[in-house]
């Protein structure tokens, strides 16, 4: 998994080589750091826990909301603002999981995507204009990350982009970690039993909130340093343009394939670009894309791969 | 009538059955016997096609049925008839029946079973309105048999009728099956050790850790000694 | 004072009615065979589309009776097809339930945009089924209304009669209430979660088909139908037809009431608070069983 | 299936075409515009008016004798990375020397755009937009707007309900707007001219889209029987389900729909059954009759090409195009971005109806010869009836009392 995860990142790492000049290729780099992190956090939560939580990108809005209006209103540089907006997402996904946790499957889906439906008319709604979400305009100005006067604004993009790495690594390798962690064993426990795993000892009710809250945490920080990043906000984002794009992340790269995501973000982003043109068909390609990659990758890119290459071969039984 | 030839069966990992060799004959009860968790349940529904990872063959009527799933066996004559009773809960009693005829060869015959099994259970006639959910342990038993009867199979698979059930009721199930029996149908029911079963069946196994440990007639079994030590034993 | 509430009230009958022929389709196959349906909305446009094709399209003799009788068999087999393609061959996998989820989001995204390739982005209309009103004085209801509320109540309860009285019908709840069991008696499972598949894209679509004519038909106007046959689901019990029909009706009286109490912008607010109020007390929903 | 198998080809034949030729004599064009989501109607509203304007050009021997090329970026739903990502696209990776856009991002279009030199047009209608541009106006020195801001707009349809021949029978008016940018600002600017003229706003509500269950708020109006109804949802749907339950047992209300009217399904479902309803169109081209002989060419030309009525947008994106060609021609460098800009800035344009002129702000506001176009709708077609600021009766088409009202 690790060595995996730092040829991808390695492979970036080295692109502003080839395109450093080119601003829109460097936005498209930085955008698939970005999801790169968003569809690993969802695929901790639901890959791995096992919780169908449909609210990754609320977490993202929430945070990158969240960031802007602190280092809007509060004057709190940026740098330090996103880790507030990632404290502020943890909380709501505490918030959020407490109830989820009592249900189960398509319910919890349901519940997450509630955040994700009611978001929109908060945010433009009076109680959003309130707190300085600009109500249905959105929120046009917002201070780039600034590090020791460096300011990292879209009009460098070379130094966003490796910013971005770093940010991507760091909450990569946190990923990483929980999955080889003892935490990692315990989900996919849970997921196979949750009787047979209570009985040896696996709170599934603590596992599963820390999931949740160190998810959305991770997720806001990076919506956070989104919104610094492009300068401005709007409840656009919230379109379901974006959920199912980060969905077909998760179909490329396989679900739990650790850093599945991350494969799967860039080759979706490629695709989306190379597609873009087509209009119309872009979307119709793509979802006709996801049906056949579920049915005939049920791994996702990483599975493929692992069939390829011949890879120790990692099942589900051989590990429970 | 039915045979199962060097028989293995598996859960995931785990190896259930090991090289298993049974046959019942026409009009026969034969009974399993051993103790729980090694393997009775599993050699049922293997038979029956309730699991899906099976080695070796299994014969009914001299056709090979290996890895045949149940909802095919039922309408071959193969009927399984659960220890846990597989009831559907939020349904009559009446329904559960009609639904024991679901299969292609009992629905022409069932008006005509289900007239002869509501004689045979004068008791679920009484509740033939009542939700299953709302029966007795014993009624349900009951239930499970009589839905079985409905299915016109000719080959009962029997998974320890006698469970959790008061003495006096057990007495009154095993007479039903022995009557069953007596009508025409061959039954192999797995029980765990009960003295009584020798006086219904005509032949007795014993399944010991997935292995068949005895083989032979009602008579033989009570003058095993190491069978009369876990008769005696419970 | 009560003239209005009475308007309201029977704008929260006609709102119900039309949640309760959505969500039972989504709360069968849940019920039955646990698979969640993403592509729900877009089976609604499909109907929509279709009565559109033959009413506008090739201009059918016979009107909305003919678009009935020649739609409903092709959503069934649309359905039945559809279930076995895609959802039945993932059903042994792992983590199945997430995948039926994803590989029925990528089906609505390529129906929602082969409709808008196929028929332009704009919305499409079709004729009333029935034209005029019904003016008791202070009140008036358009026979438009009366007609969707009577179909939907009857198609619910041609449904239920299906469900209690048929033998397809009894394997369906067989299956629902125990699939072992229903193996065991010989019920082909595999061939009832098809079948109640086709069931539930024919209730969805006979809605798109009868609700098209009053709020048209758009390449992504499914997804309101998604969302709220979903709330409507979860609120009524995940499976139970009885729970979905009660939260139907609750809910579609609390969007009337809170839409003229507070306003539009708070009934989706009112939506969700009712639905996680509802399963802080009862996990499972109104009616719904674990399992 | 004919259909079916044309779309295979189609996708096949886009792929292959997907890496763009480059042909080396062109003036390359962008064009950024939703083509998918939901915004996709309104896009290809624009797409109707450039396209018709880059042929036109390309025919008649192109621009300094090189052909247009237009190049086209799906902003899907206007999320800000995809605005920006459009620019860096088109801007910084294609070089296109100029770009035309619709609705292009309420503000978010002027700083991603504002970031690069070539000509921008948006139709952004929004005072948000206009106040960025005005954080920086020489860094954003390159971005017009074809239309007034949405408090402008708002305030002309205003004047011109206050301006009806027609007796109101009371003082009370229901606002009921979308919950989007645009419908937010309408609303407020109506309530606050309604209540500064003595007004009562017996309802102001905004409602999401998708909305089509009128009930409870007809209910409300049915109590308050307002003299004017204010509707101001841009999006077909919501508007023709509100309008025929209102019919069902209707008020003697104006119906007042504002930028609503403009979707095309509105005259074209509804035809004779929404005639009364009135509306209004920023930079329009007036209806049916055109102001000049130029224009009502224009107009024929258009219906010829996409066999209906221009829409909103479609003559302002194509005005656009022609502003920008015209100083092109005058310049005589499509890539000197600043010299483009500057002659576009302080010489306008004079187009079918007569002189555009950019104000400091570069934004078109509504007046002179391209005023705001308010129409209602008779014998189920848009008809002019006034034009705004100031305001004026159109030719002579009157105003009719709407049959509910009678």
């Amino acid at each position: 998994m690790g060595g995996l995860m730092a040829i991808i990142y390695g492979g970036l790492a080295i692109m502003p080589l080839f395109v450093g000049g080119v601003d829109y290729m460097m936005h498209i780099l930085i955008m698939i750091l970005i999801w790169a992190v968003v569809a690993s956090c969802w695929d901790l939560i639901m890959g791995f826990a096992g919780i169908f939580s449909f609210g990754q990108v609320a977490f993202f809005v929430i945070g990158a909301y969240a960031s802007a209006i602190v280092s809007n209103k509060f004057g709190i540089p940026p740098f330090f603002s996103i880790f507030i907006a990632g404290g502020i997402a943890a909380i709501l996904g505490v918030l959020v999981g407490l109830p989820c946790l009592r249900l189960k499957g398509a319910y919890v889906a349901l519940v997450t995507f509630a955040v994700h439906m009611i978001l929109e008319p908060f945010l433009k709604g009076h109680m959003g204009r309130a707190i300085g979400t600009g109500g249905s305009r959105g929120i046009l100005t917002i201070p780039p990350i600034n590090i020791f006067g460096y300011a990292f604004t879209p009009d460098n993009k070379v130094a966003v982009f490796y910013l971005t790495l770093v940010l991507a690594v760091i909450c990569s390798v946190i990923i990483l970690m929980v999955i080889r962690s003892f935490w990692g064993t315990a989900f996919l426990a849970l997921k196979d039993s949750e009787d047979f795993s209570a009985s040896l000892g696996v709170s599934a009710f603590k596992y599963k909130l820390a999931v949740f809250a160190l998810t959305s945490f991770l997720t806001g920080m990076v919506g956070g340093f989104y919104a610094h990043y492009v300068g401005m906000l709007s409840t656009r984002m919230l379109g379901i343009d974006l959920f199912v794009t980060l969905m077909i992340m998760l179909v490329i790269g396989g679900i739990g394939q650790f850093p599945g995501a991350i494969l799967g973000a860039i080759v979706t982003v490629t695709l989306n670009e190379m597609l873009s043109p087509l209009g119309p068909y872009r979307p119709l390609i793509l979802g006709g894309l996801v049906v056949v990659l579920v049915l005939l990758l049920p791994d996702g890119v990483i599975g493929l791969l692992r069939r390829i290459f011949g890879g120790k071969r990692k099942t589900r039984e051989a590990e429970a | 009538m039915l045979q199962t030839t060097e028989l293995n069966a598996f859960y995931g990992q785990f190896h259930v059955l090991h090289d298993v060799s049974i046959h019942v004959r026409e009009q026969e009860v034969a009974a399993i016997l051993g103790p729980n968790g090694h393997g009775k349940s599993t050699l049922l529904k293997s038979i029956c096609g309730l699991v899906d990872q099976v080695q070796g063959a299994i014969s009914y009527k001299g056709r090979d049925i290996t890895g045949r799933p149940a909802e095919k066996l039922v309408n071959d004559g193969v009927i399984y008839i659960a220890e846990n009773r597989e009831l559907f809960p939020e349904m009559s009693v009446l329904e559960n029946l009609k639904l024991g005829a679901y299969s292609k060869n009992a629905r022409p015959f069932e008006k005509k079973n289900l007239a002869k099994v509501l004689e045979l259970f004068p008791r679920l006639e009484e509740r033939k309105k009542q939700l299953a959910s709302t029966l007795s342990g014993g009624e349900a038993r009951m239930l499970a048999i009589a839905r079985g009867l409905m299915s016109n199979a000719d080959f009962m698979c029997i998974d320890e009728p006698s469970l959790g059930l008061q003495p006096n009721l057990r007495v009154e199930v095993f007479n039903i099956i022995k009557e069953i029996n007596k009508q025409g149908k061959s039954i192999l029911l797995v029980e765990q050790n009960i003295p009584q079963i020798a006086e219904l069946a005509d032949r007795i196994y014993m399944l010991e850790e997935g292995r068949i440990t005895f083989e032979g007639t009602a008579q033989e079994a009570g003058e095993n000694e190491h069978l009369k030590e876990i008769f005696l034993g419970m | 004072m009560l003239i209005e509430y009475a308007d309201v009230f029977i704008s929260g009958l006609t709102n119900g009615s039309v949640y309760a022929l959505m969500a039972v389709g989504l709360t069968l196959v849940y019920g039955v065979s646990k698979a969640f349906n993403f592509a729900y909305g877009s089976f609604y446009s499909l109907g929509g589309y279709l009565a559109w094709v033959l009413l506008a399209g090739i201009g059918i003799w016979g009107g909305y009776i003919s678009v009935f009788i020649i739609a409903l068999p092709l959503l069934m087999a649309f359905g039945y097809v559809t279930e076995k393609l895609i959802v039945a061959p993932l059903r042994s996998r792992s983590d199945w339930e997430i995948k039926v989820m994803m590989i029925t989001l990528g089906l609505a995204l390529f129906m929602d945009n082969f409709y808008q390739v196929a028929f332009g982005s704009r919305m499409k209309s079709l004729p009333p089924i029935v034209d005029g009103v019904w003016d008791l004085g202070d009140i008036v209801i358009s026979y438009q209304d009366i007609v969707i509320l009577v179909l939907s109540v009857s198609g619910i309860l041609a449904f239920r009669w299906i469900l209690n009285n048929t033998r397809i019908g009894m394997a369906v709840r067989a299956v629902a209430q125990n699939p072992e069991g229903a193996r065991i008696v010989g019920i082909p499972k595999d061939r009832v979660f098809a079948a109640t598949f086709a069931i539930s894209t024919v209730m969805v679509g006979a809605g798109g088909v009868l609700l098209a004519q009053k709020y048209f038909v758009s390449p992504t106007g499914g997804w309101d139908i998604l969302v709220k046959s979903w709330v409507i689901t979860a609120f009524g019990g995940m499976g139970s037809i009885q729970g979905g029909l009660y939260a139907a009706f609750i809910l579609g009286m609390l969007e009337a009431f809170v839409g003229y109490w507070f306003g539009m912008t708070w009934v989706l607010f009112a939506l969700f608070a009712v639905l996680l109020a509802t399963l802080a007390v009862r996990p499972q929903g109104l009616m719904g069983k674990w399992g | 299936m004919k259909k079916l198998v044309s779309l295979i080809l189609t996708i096949t034949a886009a792929l292959a075409l997907a890496v763009p030729a480059m042909a080396a004599d062109t003036i390359k064009v962008g064009v950024p515009l939703a083509m998918t989501g939901a915004y996709t109607d309104t896009g290809d509203n624009y797409w109707k008016g450039i396209k018709i304007a880059i042929d036109e050009i390309n025919a008649s021997g192109g621009l300094l004798g090189k052909q247009l090329e237009p190049v086209r970026f799906d902003t899907q739903e206007f999320a800000p990375e995809r605005v920006m990502q459009g620019a860096d696209y088109l801007c910084g990776k294609m070089k296109v020397d100029s770009v035309h856009a619709g609705w292009a991002g309420w503000g978010q279009d002027v700083r991603a755009y504002g970031k690069y030199t070539a000509p921008f047009f948006a139709d952004d209608g929004s005072q948000s937009a206009v106040d960025v541009f005005n954080q920086d106006p020489k860094k954003y020195s390159n971005i017009y707007q074809l239309t007034d801001t949405d408090i402008n707009q708002a305030s002309s349809m205003f004047r011109v309900l206050m301006a009806l021949p027609y007796e109101y029978p009371n003082k009370k008016v229901a606002i009921i707007t979308a919950d989007d940018a645009w419908g937010t600002g309408v609303g407020e600017t109506l309530a606050k001219n309604f209540k500064k003229e003595g007004w009562k706003v017996a309802l102001h509500e905004e409602v999401p889209y998708g909305t089509r269950e009128w009930g409870p708020i007809l209910t409300r109006i049915r109590k308050a029987k307002p003299a004017i109804i204010h509707l101001e949802i841009v999006s077909a749907q919501e508007v023709i389900t509100f309008f025929r339950q209102f019919m069902e047992s209707p008020t003697k209300s104006i119906l007042s729909y504002g930028y609503s009217i403009v979707p095309r399904e509105v005259v074209q479902t509804m035809g004779t059954e929404a005639d009364g309803i009135i509306g209004e169109v920023p930079t329009a081209m007036p209806t049916p009759i055109a102001p000049t002989p130029e224009a009502q060419a224009w107009v024929e030309n258009f219906k010829k090409i996409w066999g209906h009525q221009p829409q909103a947008g479609s003559w302002a994106a194509y005005s656009g195009v022609k502003a920008w060609a015209a100083a092109v021609e005058a310049v005589g460098d499509a890539k000197d971005h600043a010299a483009v800009c500057k002659y576009i800035s302080t010489k306008g344009y004079k187009g079918e109806t007569g002189w555009w002129k950019w104000d400091e702000s570069n934004v078109m506001r509504a007046g002179g010869d391209v005023p705001i176009g308010h129409y209602q709708v008779q014998g189920g077609e848009l008809v002019t009836i006034f034009t705004d600021p100031p305001v004026k009766p159109y030719k002579d088409f009157k105003f009719q009392t709407p049959r509910w009202c009678k």
